[in-house]
């Protein structure tokens, strides 16, 4: 009763090892999917090891929030351990995930986040201090004014959406710096490039670039290449093509990630969870930042990861561990 | 010509050229690019309309392959995957000895065409609804996916995917240069071939066209596997111009292919159309798609604004054409 | 003063980009009274009852019920003002009953939901009329053309017309079902209803027809009663010169040898058919509507999987797996159906009548244009098809796209020629044209394989004439034994004279 | 009356049965595969079970039937994902507000009527392709659905929630609700009409049928049927997603093409595109009992939908044979 009284939320603690563990995937195609899947299955194999796990059950909805709520149902149906999920739309699993949670099976979420709170743990990265950190770096890359362009991930998304959030206030701070135009599209090279370019001809004048993620700024960066535009100051994610162009064109650049570990320490957090041990219902995972200082040590990782894949920062238990410690 | 040949084929009048659909396309996107020019002033930058037309290119290519199949009376509904399966799947078969990277370029164009003709075998001897059997090799495409994508660490640039993505010859982007020549053939085949006839015949009624002695199954094999090859380029061409593959560069492009052709004036229900109408419709859909870019608005109103403008357009061209 | 016409067309003329179809036409249809629309096909009688229907409307003149002008008439007010049409091509539902098709535009309803035993009663009522006894819930898809083309004349009958316009409601049905036709048109003309009547078989409309009209290029060129007036009369008015006989002289060919020989052809209804089909012979395929003779023609063709237990064409073992094969081997096939299988008619008429060639060419080769201009003039000029051949093939009149289905495969010169009803809908001349260049084939020592349903014609023009039943072939009755008689009571299976095949 | 006569006046329900016979192999597959389903999940055999099952197919359901209503009139939308994305934000919007329950019910209705009333005026009326038109639609409507609610949100009463996504099979029963809907409709003179006026619009016309009514109505129908699909999945979720519905749109032609509905109007039946939906539907649930990885979920569905159309088709050869 006493290790009940300190359990995590969800738990009953009538679970025993070894746990099934289900991975609710949204789409399991993109790269940076099939990267955190990778680390999530190098996680279950070292805990089978440990005889904690038996089994990875893992669906894909194919970038559907209705499917992943179907797949989550049957999850429950078939009355799984743990489920971990990147969540397909910030409020559509709610309730079904609420209902897992009410079974006193683990749910840990990760990356994309619901709004409910009837979650074992949420685990991310700062949305909206991704957001203001880029600015940030911006800003003063750009010496507090300027005529910027902002490219945000798909509209609707509430990931874009803090991101975006973030950003604002120090924007309005630094009124000298103008926003030219701002674009949504999918977090993709080809769609960026596109969109950059247009607005390069529409615009004579950029003295900076807000990228808020995913394999936008390659697009941009792309875009200023092939028109013979000078390259301005960006700050974006840790794509590999992204960090590459960055060597090749010698940009003045920033750019954090989001790790794909995420996938690995969310079923570590998840055995934990189940084994009784108390786990903070919101991980902050601190941003890394990657600038001129340590881009080297990045791209010196490269070869390791996909051509279109997404460098990360190394991780161990021990560092699980920390996170799990914080309060 | 006799004078009974020109009763029995009167000389087309000029008026007449002038309100069909693909003239018509070409005239709207005249329309618009000047006045665009006037409201952007960056937009009708010679440099920029290069741009679009390079852009149109891509979805052009696409939409080659997916005229052919819609004037057979089908639809593909794989071209997104092809292209997506070529583009990421170029730099695997990159090879030691194939410095140029045409061999492996080749190799892609083969395997997007052997992807076509599994659908048309599919259409023809399965009897699959065409929907349902390009739907069903994209979802297979998706699952080939899985294990391509993320696997190899290749870097993917080759000569001539350098070439293709960057390469401009004469000042014509090298992309633009291709979908040129691919149009040339296409038209040429189309409307000048025996075969051209028969995806007409197909399309506007395959029961007639099976008792006329049409080759049904070959003909339909035969507009898939169009399919797939151009759909292949299309997946090269974005290689080249990105630098690299990734897993969803072909999706925006399977309804960017359809549209296109049906706003040249293609029946979606088959049997009539041209692929000289898909080439303005494809310059028409990124014309508008650039234009909402500039546009300052939140992104709800861009999407409304861009549904407006394809409507308006649509009631310009389409009413048009029904007047004669 | 007669009283007011119940519908009349007063000098209306209409025309189709540019083309005057109809020139100040005037039409009027009296109660009690059987009218004959007759012309050659073109005239515009078509397009006459479409603007009497409200299906069109028209550039100058009006139409009239009883006396009253309407101005923009459309069909559903002609339906109110009790007029109804059966029209030529037929306009059916495929996947909905037999009754909802009858209905459907005048359904009952009850609480504003359609009264299904209303309905029933209502169409098994017109269904007996023309003598249809299927079930009242059979998809009309299932049905052949013969008994469609009765569904259509039970859905005008089911709205209890005071007015009753038929274009070429015989053209697909056999003698059995014309009998029971005009019976039933006679019954309605003495109960007073106004009937418009449009065929091409002239000895119906003598037969059944008080009053005619007679339209020749979208002008009328005679309105009077029919009594005192000859068929010849009547040929002289639509085709405007002396005519001869409709039938060529027969004479039999030299060539007599068997081009296609088969025994124990099955396939879907087909049962054990045994047949051997000469060079230089008309050999006719006679029967009821539907008892199989257009599967055996399509299983010659290639057309349907078949097996056959011997099988030789044109000296080639085996029935043909394909129509290219079939086609290789020399055989050509016309259907009946020609809207839906023998003609694209979106496409333009000189594009219809090079598709056998262009199904035949390389794939690649590069069409010579001016050449296709040349044949495809000649072609047309030969089934004197008239006018601009870049017009889609479904601007032209039901005859002359039967035209171009027939002449569409002349270039190919089949040594087998496989007809399904070729004369449906033709006019006399047309019919003259083609009966005369069947006869010529047949003696240049082409075969040709006649199946019709207007027995005149099979008693007229053929060598021999197979009768079929149920799939069968039941008798072959020989030139010299052939009258409509012979042909009828074989068909309804009361045949003494029955031959080995 | 007497018996025989009464039996040779039997229509409707004859009618109905002779319209399973498209559909009869994808019925018996389907069955198979809900057999299957319940073999390797026998919690499905329950009230809980029906009840969630119910809750994850009606939406798919719903916009399938709103496909179909176009397909058979002739037509085809784009724009279904979208218009379930827009019932969902108004119903997330208003519900919770002044307007309550009933209230946004309302709207939502009105906008799907509306918006389907006005797609089929222009395609109808304007005789513009359908497909390039609901495109277009697509983006509008999305468009307002992201003005309306820019990011995820909103909230819909928890009751409202609890009664048609709990643990009662309120969504079983609302599924035969629209069945009962739809058989009502086509029991409508305008409703019937659909199949003619798809089928042959020209030859409908001269029959006195009112072409350009059913067609503009299906439209109409079908835009309700896709906003109410939102509003259950508002209801389902309990909240509202500008982008929630955009995976339908493909879905439903897949279903309705799956279950016979021809694309040339007037071919196939609503009960087929309701088993084609199932289908997608409970193929999902099997594939994840039978414990396939995603890879083998995306082969296995590709030839399981191809499947299902090949295998009716070689049996219905082999019996012409
Ligand atoms: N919708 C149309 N568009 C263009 N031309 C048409 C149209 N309908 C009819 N015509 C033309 O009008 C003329 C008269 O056609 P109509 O169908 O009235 O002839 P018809 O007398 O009924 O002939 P048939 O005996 O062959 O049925 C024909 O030359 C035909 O090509
Ligand atoms: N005779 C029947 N046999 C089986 N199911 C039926 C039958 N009639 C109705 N249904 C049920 O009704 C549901 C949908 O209605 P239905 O299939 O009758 O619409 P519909 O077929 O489009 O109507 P119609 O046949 O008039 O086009 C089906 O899913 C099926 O479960
Ligand atoms: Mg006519
Ligand atoms: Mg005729």
């Amino acid at each position: 009763p006493s290790e009940a009284a300190a359990a995590a939320k969800c738990i009953k603690g009538d679970r025993k090892p070894p746990f099934t563990i289900g991975w609710a995937d949204i789409y399991s195609v993109p790269t940076w999917m099939k990267e955190t899947q990778g680390t999530i299955e190098k996680e279950v194999d070292e805990l089978k090891k440990q005889g904690l796990v038996s089994k990875l059950v893992v669906t894909d909805a194919q970038g559907d929030a209705n499917t992943q709520i179907q797949q989550i149902q049957s999850m429950i149906d078939s009355n799984v351990d743990a489920i971990i999920l990147i969540a397909g739309s910030s409020t559509a699993p709610g309730r079904v995930i609420a209902d897992a949670c009410a079974k006193g099976i683990a749910v840990i979420n990760f990356d994309s986040l619901v709004d409910t709170d009837e979650v074992t743990a949420k685990i991310n990265t700062d949305s909206a201090q991704w957001g203001a950190s880029a600015a940030k770096f911006l800003v003063d890359a750009i010496g507090g004014k300027g005529k910027i362009l902002v490219l945000n991930g798909p509209a609707g998304i509430s990931v874009s959406d803090d991101r975006r959030k973030g950003a604002e206030p120090v924007l309005k701070a630094n009124p000298n710096v103008t926003i030219l135009a701002e674009t949504n599209t999918a977090y993709n090279v080809a769609p960026a490039q596109e969109a950059v370019t247009n607005l390069l001809f529409a615009h004579p004048d950029i003295d900076g670039i807000l990228s808020l993620g995913g394999a936008l700024s390659a697009g941009a960066v792309l875009a200023f290449d092939k028109q013979g535009r000078a390259q301005v100051p960006i700050t974006g994610e840790n794509a590999r093509q992204f960090l590459e162009l960055w060597k090749a064109k010698n940009l003045k650049a920033w750019a954090t990630m989001q790790p794909n570990w995420l996938g690995a320490f969310a079923t570590y957090a998840a055995v934990q969870a189940l084994s009784g041990k108390d786990v903070p219902a919101f991980v902050k995972i601190p941003l890394p930042v990657i600038d001129n200082s340590n881009i080297d040590q990045y791209l010196a990782k490269a070869k390791d990861f996909p051509a279109d894949g997404y460098i990360y920062s190394p991780y161990d238990q021990k560092l699980f561990d920390e996170l799990l410690a914080q309060k | 010509m006799n004078p009974g040949e020109a009763v029995r084929f009167p000389k087309v009048r000029p008026r007449a050229l002038f309100a069909s659909r693909p003239v018509l396309t070409f005239l709207i996107v005249v329309a618009v690019w000047i006045g665009a020019s006037f409201v952007k002033p960056g937009f009708g930058a010679f440099g920029h309309l290069r741009y679009l037309v390079e852009l149109g290119a891509v979805v052009g290519l696409a939409a080659i392959g997916q005229t052919f199949v819609v004037i057979a009376g089908g639809i593909d509904l794989s071209v997104g995957a092809i292209i997506t399966v070529s583009a990421v799947g170029a730099p695997l078969v990159a090879l030691a000895f194939d410095e140029s990277g045409a061999f492996a370029a080749l190799i892609t164009l083969a395997a997007a065409t052997v992807i076509g003709v599994l659908n048309g075998l599919g259409v023809a001897f399965l009897r699959a609804h065409p929907m349902i059997m390009t739907l069903a090799m994209a979802t297979f495409l998706q699952g080939l996916l899985i294990l391509l994508a993320g696997g190899s660490a290749i870097s993917a640039q080759s000569p001539l995917l350098e070439w293709l993505g960057s390469a401009r010859p004469g000042g014509v982007p090298a992309g633009v240069l291709v979908w040129a020549i691919a149009s040339v053939l296409s038209l040429l085949a189309l409307h000048a071939t025996p075969f051209g006839a028969r995806v007409f015949a197909l399309g506007a009624n395959s029961l007639a066209a099976t008792l006329s002695g049409v080759n049904v199954p070959a003909t339909t094999v035969a507009v898939y596997a169009i399919s797939g090859l151009t759909a292949g380029m299309t997946g090269l061409l974005l290689l080249g111009m990105n630098g690299q593959g990734y897993v969803g560069i072909g999706d925006p492009y399977l309804l960017s292919s359809i549209a296109a052709v049906v706003l040249g004036g293609t029946s979606i229900l088959g049997g009539s159309g041209t692929y000289a109408g898909s080439i303005p419709g494809a310059v028409l859909l990124v014309t508008i798609t650039g234009l909402i870019t500039v546009v300052n608005a939140s992104p709800g109103w861009r999407s409304i604004l861009f549904g407006s403008l394809i409507l308006a357009l649509l009631l310009i061209s389409g009413r048009e054409a029904r007047r004669r | 003063m007669t009283p007011a016409p119940t519908l009349a067309a007063r000098g209306v003329s209409k025309s189709f980009f540019g083309n005057a179809v109809l020139r100040e036409v005037s039409i009027a249809l009296q109660p009690g009274r059987i009218h004959a629309l007759l012309g050659e096909n073109g005239a515009g009688k078509s397009t006459l009852i479409n603007i009497l229907s409200g299906a069109l409307l028209p550039d100058a003149g009006a139409v009239e019920i009883d006396g009253r002008v309407f101005r923009g008439l459309n069909p559903r007010d002609a339906h109110r003002a009790g007029i109804a049409v059966v029209q030529q091509e037929l306009g059916l539902t495929t996947q909905l009953s037999i009754a909802e098709n009858i209905g459907i535009g005048a359904l009952p309803r009850r609480y504003g939901l359609i009264d299904y035993r209303g309905l029933a009663r209502r169409a098994r009522a017109a269904m007996d009329l023309v003598g249809l006894n299927e079930d009242l819930a059979t998809p009309v898809g299932d049905l052949p053309l013969g008994r469609r083309q009765m569904v259509e004349i039970a859905r005008a009958l089911f709205r209890e017309p005071r007015v009753l316009i038929l274009d070429e409601p015989t053209s697909s049905l056999s003698a059995h079902e014309v009998e029971t036709l005009t019976a039933l048109l006679d019954r309605l003309r003495a109960k007073g209803t106004a009937i418009l009547y449009i065929s091409h078989r002239l000895n119906e409309v003598m037969r059944l027809c008080q009053h005619v009209t007679v339209l020749k290029d979208g002008v009328v060129t005679a309105d009077r009663p029919i009594e005192g007036v000859e068929a010849a009369d009547l040929v002289r008015l639509m085709v405007g010169r002396d005519t001869g006989h409709l039938f060529p002289a027969w004479t039999p060919s030299a060539d007599r040898d068997p081009i296609i020989q088969v025994s124990g052809l099955s396939s879907g209804v087909l049962r054990d058919i045994d047949m051997s089909i000469r060079r230089g012979e008309v050999l006719g395929i006679g029967g009821l509507v539907g008892q199989g003779q257009e599967d055996l023609l399509l299983s010659l063709y290639g057309a349907l999987p078949a097996s056959a237990r011997t099988a030789e064409f044109n000296r080639q073992r085996n029935l043909p797996a394909s129509v290219r094969r079939a086609n290789a081997l020399g055989l050509a096939y016309v259907p009946a159906d020609r809207k839906r299988e023998g003609l694209h008619l979106i496409h333009a008429i000189g594009w219809n009548l090079m598709l056998p060639s262009l199904a035949r060419a390389f794939s690649l080769s590069l069409r010579d244009r001016s050449k296709e201009r040349v044949l495809a003039t000649a072609l047309a000029d030969r089934f004197a098809i008239k006018g601009d051949l870049t017009r889609q093939v479904r601007a032209l009149s039901g005859g002359n796209q039967q035209k171009v289905a027939l002449a569409k495969w002349t270039p190919a010169e089949p040594q087998v020629w496989l007809l399904n009803d070729p004369t449906r809908g033709v006019d006399v001349e047309t019919k003259r044209e083609i009966y005369a260049l069947l006869r010529r084939l047949a003696s240049e020592g082409k075969a040709i394989v006649l199946s019709s349903s207007d027995t005149p014609e099979l008693v007229h023009l053929c060598d021999r004439v197979a009768v079929m039943r149920e799939g069968r072939i039941v008798a072959t009755i020989e030139r010299e034994a052939l009258s409509e008689g012979a042909i009828v009571a074989a068909a309804m299976g009361a045949d003494p004279l029955r031959t080995a095949a | 009356m007497n018996a025989i006569e009464s039996a040779s006046l039997r229509l409707y329900w004859p009618a109905q049965r002779q319209r399973n016979r498209g559909a009869g192999g994808l019925l018996i597959v389907v069955a198979a595969f809900l057999a299957l389903y319940a073999y390797l999940f026998p919690g499905l055999l329950s009230v809980g079970g029906v009840a969630k099952f119910a809750q994850s197919w009606l939406p798919l359901a719903m916009v399938s039937m709103a496909q179909a209503i176009l397909m058979l009139a002739g037509g085809v939308s784009l724009a279904i994902g979208a218009m379930v994305s827009l019932g969902a934000v108004i119903a997330a919007t208003t519900m919770a507000g002044p307007l309550g329950v009933a209230g946004g019910a309302a709207l939502v209705m009105i906008a799907g009527l509306g918006v389907g009333a006005a797609c089929g005026v222009i395609v109808v009326r304007l005789g513009l392709p359908a497909i390039v038109v609901t495109l277009a639609a697509s983006f509008i409507v999305g468009g307002a659905a992201l003005l309306i609610l820019p990011r995820p949100g909103g909230t819909i009463p928890a009751w409202l929630s609890d009664l048609l996504a709990g643990d009662k099979p309120v969504a079983a029963w609302l599924v035969i609700a629209v069945v009962v809907f739809w058989k009502l409709y086509l029991a409508t003179p305008l409703g019937l009409s659909l199949y003619a006026a798809g089928e042959n619009p020209d030859a409908a016309y001269r029959a006195g049928v009112p072409v350009d009514a059913a067609r503009i109505l299906a439209y109409a129908v079908s835009g309700l049927l896709a906003t109410c699909a939102g509003l259950f999945v508002a209801a389902k979720t309990g909240s509202g997603d500008p982008v929630i519905g955009e995976a339908f749109t493909l879905n439903s032609i897949a279903a309705a093409v799956l279950g016979g509905v021809g694309f040339l109007g007037g071919k196939g039946a609503m009960r087929g595109a309701l088993a084609g939906s199932l289908l997608l539907s409970v193929m999902i649930n099997v594939m994840y009992f039978l414990g396939f990885p995603p890879v083998a979920h995306y082969i296995a569905q590709g030839l399981i939908i191809i499947g299902a159309v090949a295998l009716p088709e070689f049996s219905a050869r082999r019996r012409a044979l």
